[in-house]
């Protein structure tokens, strides 16, 4: 089963920069990797953590998660609060065993379409060199019907 | 529940590299969908026509398009399935277009990622709920803070397209800084010839409420619904019969305790007052810090005089609430003149330049009241030691601005025209007099402004010398200036008779204490901020709530009178409806399991979410829970990924609808 | 300038006095309040827009580096909080470390005698300092009518104090000066 | 002793409390929490290295309190999770008659005597002997020398592990989890009247004891911890499969101590740290 | 009282009477002054212009001395020296590298901690009531110029905390004994400072100016706090009236030297006989109507105010 491994990469983007900004890469029509997959939230501000447990859990290699530049926000300030529970979210699945390569975090705002692009990128080079989420998906064995369990990964 | 999948080729956009029936074919597999089908252009008429035919025949509850980005065409399809009685809420878009036909080359890749984008579609749309737009109802008035210019501006429009406006002035007098200047620049017509019509315009006008001497104490509600609290400071005169004949002023005994403000402390005036002899309302109020009857309880004379029997000492401070539907901030500017560091101030001070220490050196309000007809001179130019004619006057800009180490970093932006002026306006008055101006650059974009700077120097032979002026102390009367000429590379001393400062223009001391009441942004310096510095100039990040003039930057006049009717345009805007249709995108809290703990109102930044109380049948207190206004919030979902319990949700981006996109994610 | 890298010289610059020079933006308030004004060719701000300029050279060749008489009055009143004081220390220090011929061979040669009393002795002793600038500077007949009233008084003392840390005085010479390199 | 027993009598005839929530001893010996309604009742009252318990959970339930202050005998610990309850709007300053008692260490197994080797672990680094605020102090403390703070030493060892060794540590840590929730139960910060691993629309956590089920429990009641957790180390106590969890309580205590200087319940006007930001947070993560 | 005393090498010399004058005023004022321990030269002007590392380093070591000498307070009369101490101490504080370098200069680690005061925070700190209550001669008869120069106000964040353009503690210190001062221009302006040597002729214009300006507000007495200020408008005084035939002399004084006169201190103990322009009719003017006009007025006075009188006559 030598198939060369393409991450899956789930995206969680605020809907005034960041999935503006992809628009515009869109529209720029500025290649890119097709193994993200943007979910849309009205703001950095609404993601909860337990959707980046929630996606590893269904399989993500990768998580990012991207909104508008401090100071930009479209609520004033969604993305200040969510930073600070960034912070202390990083640090706990670092201190559990879920490193920084797993989840990355960006500023994007709705001009940025290149930049969107290259974070994308090279969250998918980074992810891609870093391998599947064994550990993780380890955990997920468990209770997966058997015929899902088709990938290299040694079922304990 | 039905669903019905709809995939746009978007001519060749989509169909290049997506390959469109194949998804088509994909989605028709997914649980719950009912009809899938392709097309060319689901955004035209033949392509909307198919979305609607599917809605009846099939009896669709849900619709998903994979098409453009849903910033393009959400609107177009809502509405169509809308007039085939489907909620517009009910629909959901992929977007396969910007997301990924347009971003992607290989085929087969892009094929499987439309495919994802769809069922991601599909799943939330099953945890949709049908949504009716919010409708608020607007009062159709308006407030107006601050009576300057741009205030008055905005209250002439507004109660000009016949809606009602509330005008307060801090005050006691409308008109604000443009009324103590003597003329305008570029054009050098007279301030007050322009803008007193315009004050008693305000004042007779029938559907302006002039509520001045008052100020702002609380505002609650939220776009096209303020309540606003006022404080009426107390005048000690009763307005409603005062017919300002000023006899009360003549008569005060006290007539050089106090520096009148609007001379800039360049002249005095009685306990009992009107600010300048125009000034609208032409009635008086008592000084009490000042008025030998409030200090001694003895006195009188302005009672006793007063043949309207107006005078009231007893009168206090009152309260009165508007309902208002906009409110309009023209609360402008102040001057920064400070000499010394004053204690416990924010502000470094120019011990420097000497102002508040010698008496001839003045910032440009005051020369402004030098120059004025009205003023304390009556127009002579004389300065204010020895009233003598200065012979040699010497003006400094940028005083405070553009100086990050004693004022601020910005350019106080009419200063240079300003001194060009006052420049200007002395050599016209004393025609052997010498005038110099110490600047760094000449800032002068406007219309008509480079050539009237130009005027100055070739015309009136005003000496324009470049370079800060380092120290100004005094000797024999005689006001010793140290400069240094940075062209010529030459020190140069000028020993002057009067030193004009061009000082900064700085926000309101109270402005950030109004910005809280308002709920609105202030910059680093107090500045109000506007809600997009480019497209959205006048608006704040509160619905309802514009700015006019130099409370939001430095201004000048035709300025803050153009930001006066866009402020009032905004606000006519929002009074061209009665109702208000807003997004029904808004929290919504769960009073079950809510278990009171407030974190969602820290981290809301619309104080949208306000305590209630849960009481049982016989009214006994069972719990506190938060309760959301739904004007007041902008639905980003801050509190809803706060609250530990998930008791408050965000409707349209619920948990459910997250967690059914991401689940779908383990199939990719 | 022989061999001497203009990129250097900025950072050098920059790093003695964590400054970026470009933060001045020449408004001349330093040179209109600068005491030593008069008597400088170059007002204080033109040395910074030598150094903008790149021409450093021009700066550290410029005698205004030498009158600097460090009162600060500039740093005091600068809009642009640029630190005109250290700047010129800098840059004299810099012209010493290059070895640029000093305009001011007076004001060098004094600073000069002066250190290296206190390199000898660990505090500054006036008469040898007085002796050793004269000897240097060849300028004898200078005050020489204040040197009996002087000594009269009792304010120069024949002998030198010696610190006892001597020793740790000259190291901090020495390696201060290796530090520079 | 009869220096708490004095203050809680006076406090209950005085009727600045309409009870006292406290400790007494039962006839087995053990210490137990204690409701002294009466100034007789308070005779029963005590504290000693044994009165391990954070009486602050039971004040939630009296949040709409109408007739008259609660008293409640506090530990310095216990007393941050008194203010954290009352900033999280749980209980009312003015409802409380707080009682501290200088305390200088509590038992990890009640069954045994205090001595070194039978210390809480919060003891070994607490700050403060005396709570930082009371209506009423009884010193009840002794001179006792702490025992090395070995956690910090476990910390630090896990800090120097590799990201994957971290993983297995805590996943075969976590494998022991039989969801039983005793951790949330007894935590005085745990008031939610519905869990959300209770919440089943979404099912956001499984609630099945599997390894993925558990290690989402985990974080997530971890991370809702994160700047709340007062430190009273309940949870692990309560654990009845001996998990580490207070290493992830303090390992995020720790980070908002390091990331934004903030130390929680420690003042009543102390911003909470969620719910507030500094436009300055450190965003060096952020691309 | 006790406290740290770094005289710094112009008070063993040049400025030897503005040592004395310190002891003796300290002495009356019982504070104690426990020299520093084999201090050695702040580097002064010389340091800072060509060596930045060396005007940190060299009063890092007497830093360092005052804390194994384990003292907390640390005066520095010489404005100089202040000046010097106290930005060397600000830069070890907020410089890392700059403290790295040093301490391995210095082979010991440095430590913060040590305030450092100058000669007018010092008379703040014993309080200008103390000083009232010393004062036994009256002094109201000369109008004093208050000269700062530079190094008291500048920089401006860490030397004392007065208005840099027209400062006015000292002028406090004056008037709390019984002195009166005169509002002038120069207060803050340079004398020349270190090129008193090799510009002399700078100095003497900028001392010219000084002096003329507090001569035009009414000064018979120019008043200093620092050494270099001192010898700048003293000794150079000498060259200004060679070039300026019609210069009126002024004296010099040390702020602890006025002081000490109105605490009735000896003269020649205050070192006032040293000055190059003679104290002499300074002196003569403060005792010439030894009665002040105003307790003049008031003969007879209650008995209470006799016994002050007396003394002011006798001292």
């Amino acid at each position: 089963m030598e198939e060369k491994f393409e991450p899956k990469i789930a995206a969680f983007v605020c809907n005034w920069c960041t999935y503006t900004g992809a628009d515009l890469a869109g529209t720029s029509r500025l290649k890119q990797e097709a193994n993200a997959r943007l979910i849309r939230v009205p703001c950095t501000g609404r993601i909860d953590p337990v959707f980046i447990i929630k996606a590893f859990e269904n399989g993500a290699d990768g998580v990012l998660i991207s909104g508008c530049h401090p100071g930009d926000c479209h609520y004033n300030a969604g993305n200040f609060h969510a930073r600070r529970r960034w912070i202390l979210f990083k640090n706990l699945l670092d201190f559990i065993g879920i490193d920084s390569s797993r989840l990355y975090f960006s500023w994007v705002s709705a001009s940025e379409g290149k930049k969107w692009v290259d974070i994308v990128d090279g969250v998918i080079d980074a992810v891609r060199a870093k391998g599947p989420f064994k550990q993780y998906k380890k955990m997920n064995k468990e209770i997966e019907i058997p015929v899902a369990a088709e990938e290299g990964v040694s079922v304990k | 529940m039905k669903i019905g999948v709809f995939v746009c080729h978007c001519g060749e956009n989509i169909g290049r590299t997506v390959n469109c029936p194949e998804v088509s074919k994909a989605c028709a597999s997914f649980p719950g969908v009912v009809h899938s089908e392709d097309y060319k252009y689901m955004c035209s008429d033949p392509g909307q026509n198919l979305i609607k035919q599917a809605i009846r025949e099939k009896h669709l509850d849900a619709v998903v398009v994979g098409s453009c980005s849903p910033h393009m065409h959400e609107k177009t399809f809502r509405k169509a399935c809308a007039s085939a009685g489907i909620n517009s809420y009910m629909v959901e878009i992929a977007n396969l277009r910007e997301h990924c036909s347009w971003i992607h080359e290989d085929i087969n890749q892009a094929t499987k990622k439309a495919i994802d984008l769809m069922r991601f579609a599909v799943e939330r749309v099953k945890f949709n709920q049908p949504l009716e737009t919010i409708k608020v109802p607007v009062t159709k008035r308006s407030l107006v803070i601050g009576g300057g210019i741009s205030g008055i501006q905005a209250a002439l429009d507004i109660a000009n397209a016949g809606f009602e406006v509330v005008l307060v002035e801090k005050e006691p007098s409308i008109g604000g800084h443009m009324s103590q200047l003597s003329e305008t620049f570029p054009t050098l017509d007279c301030s007050q010839c322009i803008l007193t019509p315009r004050m008693v315009e305000v004042y007779q006008h029938p559907k302006i409420k002039l509520l001045s001497y008052s100020e702002v104490e609380h505002v609650e509600g939220f776009i096209g619904n303020f309540k606003v609290t006022i404080r009426r400071k107390a005048k000690s005169v009763k307005e409603e019969l005062c017919t300002g004949c000023g006899l009360c002023a003549e008569k005060c005994p006290i007539k050089k305790k106090a520096l009148s403000e609007f001379d800039e402390g360049l002249s005095n005036r009685p306990a009992i007052y009107v600010p300048f002899p125009q000034a609208v309302p032409n009635v008086p109020v008592i000084d009490r810090s000042v008025c030998t009857y409030f200090k001694t309880g003895k006195c009188e004379m302005c009672k006793k005089v007063c043949g309207r029997e107006a005078i009231d000492f007893t009168q206090q401070d009152t309260f009165v609430t508007e309902d208002v539907g906009s409110i309009i901030v023209a609360t402008g500017y102040k001057l920064y003149s400070i000499d010394k560091k004053p204690e416990d101030s924010i502000y470094k001070g120019y011990g420097e330049y000497g102002y508040g220490k010698f008496k001839n050196v003045i910032n440009g309000l005051q020369f402004e009241r030098i120059a004025s007809a009205s003023g304390p001179t009556s127009g002579e130019m004389l300065r204010p030691s020895d009233k003598t004619v200065p012979k040699k006057i010497v003006f400094i800009q940028c005083v405070g601005s553009r100086d990050e180490s004693k004022g601020f970093s910005y350019c106080s932006k009419i200063c240079c025209m300003y001194t060009a002026k006052h420049a200007m306006l002395y050599k016209h008055k004393v025609h052997d007099g010498e005038a110099y101006v110490f600047y760094m650059d000449i800032r002068s974009g406007g219309k008509n402004y480079e050539e009237f700077v130009r005027r100055a120097i070739e015309e009136d032979h005003v000496n324009y010398i470049r370079g800060r002026v380092s120290r100004i102390y005094e000797e024999d009367g005689k006001l010793i200036v140290k400069g240094e000429d940075t062209i010529a590379g030459l020190p140069v001393v000028i020993e002057a008779d009067l030193v004009v400062l061009a000082t900064a223009m700085i926000a309101q001391q109270e402005a950030p204490k109004l910005a809280q009441t308002l709920n609105i942004s202030y910059d680093k310096y107090g500045y109000f901020q506007e809600a997009h510095p480019k497209l959205r100039p006048v608006e704040t990040n509160t619905g309802g709530v514009f700015l006019a003039g130099a409370c939001h930057s430095p201004r000048d006049i035709p300025e803050s009178v153009a930001m006066g009717s866009a402020a009032a345009a905004k606000s006519l805007v929002l009074f061209g409806a009665d109702m208000l249709e807003r997004e029904p995108i808004i929290a919504k809290v769960d009073a079950t399991t809510c278990a009171g703990c407030f974190y969602c109102q820290k981290v809301c930044a619309y104080n949208a979410i306000e305590k209630k109380e849960i009481r049982d049948r016989l009214g006994n207190l069972q719990k506190v829970v938060a309760f959301v206004n739904s004007g007041l919030c902008q639905g980003c979902g801050t509190c809803n990924a706060t609250c530990p319990s998930k008791s408050i949700e965000l409707i349209g981006f619920k948990d459910d609808q997250i967690f059914a996109q991401i689940n779908a994610f383990a199939e990719v | 300038m022989k061999n001497l890298k203009a990129k250097d010289f900025k950072q050098k610059l920059i790093a003695i006095t964590s400054q970026d020079p470009a933060q001045c933006y020449q408004c001349g308030k330093c040179s209109a309040g600068c005491p030593v004004r008069d008597f400088a060719e170059a007002p204080p701000n033109r040395v910074v827009r030598y150094v903008q300029l790149g021409l450093y050279d021009k700066a550290m060749t410029s005698p205004t580096i030498w009158l600097c008489a460090g009162c600060q009055t500039c740093t005091s009143r600068c809009p642009q909080e640029f630190d005109l004081a250290k700047f010129m220390d800098a840059v004299r220090e810099l012209a010493i470390a290059y070895g640029v011929k000093s305009a001011d061979k007076k004001t060098q040669e004094f600073h000069e005698a002066f250190l290296k009393q206190i390199e000898n002795f660990g505090r500054a002793y006036e008469l040898g300092m007085l002796i050793d600038y004269k000897l240097k500077s060849k300028d004898f007949f200078q005050d020489v009518d204040l040197a009996p009233s002087t000594f009269s008084k009792g304010k120069l003392s024949l002998l030198p104090h010696n610190v006892k840390g001597k020793q740790q005085i000259k190291k901090i010479f020495k390696e201060s000066g290796e530090v520079k390199k | 002793m009869n220096e708490l027993k004095q203050i809680c009598k006076d406090a209950l005839s005085e009727k600045k409390a309409r009870f006292i929530i406290g400790y007494k001893e039962d006839k087995n010996k053990r210490i137990k929490p204690f409701i002294a309604k009466t100034p007789e009742d308070a005779e029963q009252l005590t504290f000693n290295h044994h009165a391990v318990n954070n009486l602050a959970v039971y004040l939630p339930r009296f949040k709409n309190n109408v007739e008259g202050k609660i008293g409640i005998v506090v530990k310095s610990c216990d007393l941050k999770a008194v203010t954290a309850l009352i900033q999280e709007n749980q209980i009312k300053r003015d409802d409380l008659f707080i009682i501290g008692v200088n305390c200088s260490g509590v038992v990890l197994d009640i069954a045994k005597e205090f001595n070194k080797d039978n210390t809480q672990i919060k003891c070994k680094y607490c700050q403060a002997k005396t709570p930082p605020y009371y209506d009423a102090l009884a010193d009840e403390s002794k001179d006792f020398e702490m025992p090395d703070d070995d956690q910090a030493e476990l910390m630090a060892k896990i800090d120097k592990m590799t990201s994957d060794e971290r993983l297995e540590f805590w996943n075969a840590e976590f494998e022991k989890c039989i969801k039983c929730y005793a951790c949330r139960q007894v935590c005085p910060m745990c008031y939610c009247e519905k869990c959300i691993v209770e919440k089943s629309e979404p099912q956001w956590i499984d609630t099945s004891s599997t390894a993925r089920g558990n290690f989402s429990w985990n974080i997530i009641r971890a991370f809702h911890m994160a700047g709340r957790c007062i430190g009273c180390h309940e949870c692990e106590r309560a654990c009845p499969m001996g998990i580490p969890l207070t290493l992830l309580t303090r390992k995020m205590g720790m980070v908002a101590s390091s990331e934004f200087g903030y130390r929680h319940g420690m003042s009543l006007t102390e911003p909470t740290l969620i719910g507030t930001y500094s436009t300055s947070d450190k965003e060096d993560f952020i691309k | 009282m006790k406290l740290g005393y770094y005289p710094g090498c112009s008070l063993n010399g040049t400025a030897k009477e503005f040592n004395s004058s310190l002891k003796e005023v300290f002495a009356a004022l019982n504070v104690d002054l426990e020299e520093l321990n084999d201090w050695s030269c702040c580097g002064a002007t010389s340091a800072h212009v060509t060596s930045h590392i060396l005007s940190v380093a060299l009063p890092a070591r007497n830093l360092l001395i005052a804390k194994k000498q384990g003292l907390n307070e640390l005066l520095a009369p010489c404005a100089a020296c202040y000046s010097r101490l106290v930005s060397s101490q600000q830069e070890l504080k907020l410089d890392e590298k700059m403290r790295m370098k040093v301490e391995d200069l210095l082979e010991e680690k440095v430590t913060n901690g040590l305030q450092i005061i100058n000669l007018i925070q010092i008379f703040q700190k014993i309080g200008l009531d103390k000083l009232k209550e010393k004062k036994q001669v009256d002094i109201s008869k000369i109008k004093a110029a208050c000269y700062y120069g530079c190094l008291l106000v500048r920089p401006v964040d860490i030397a004392l905390p007065d208005d840099m353009e027209s400062p006015d503690s000292m002028e406090a210190i004056i008037k709390s004994i019984g002195g009166k001062t005169v509002d002038w221009n120069f207060k803050t302006e340079c004398c020349g400072a270190a090129h008193s040597i090799a510009h002399t002729d700078i100095v003497e214009k900028l001392c010219k100016g000084i002096i003329d300006n507090a001569q035009k507000h009414g000064a018979d007495v120019i008043i200093v706090a620092c050494p270099m200020c001192h010898s700048n408008l003293d000794m150079r005084q000498l060259n200004i009236i060679k070039h300026y035939p019609d210069h009126k002399p002024i004296p010099v004084l040390y702020l602890s030297q006025l002081v000490g006169l109105s605490m009735g201190i000896d003269e020649k103990k205050l070192g006032l006989g040293v000055h190059y322009i003679s104290t002499k009719p300074l002196l003569e003017k403060i005792k010439s109507d030894a009665l002040p006009t105003e307790v003049k007025k008031e003969v007879p006075a209650p008995p209470v105010s006799n016994d002050k009188i007396k003394k002011g006559v006798e001292a």
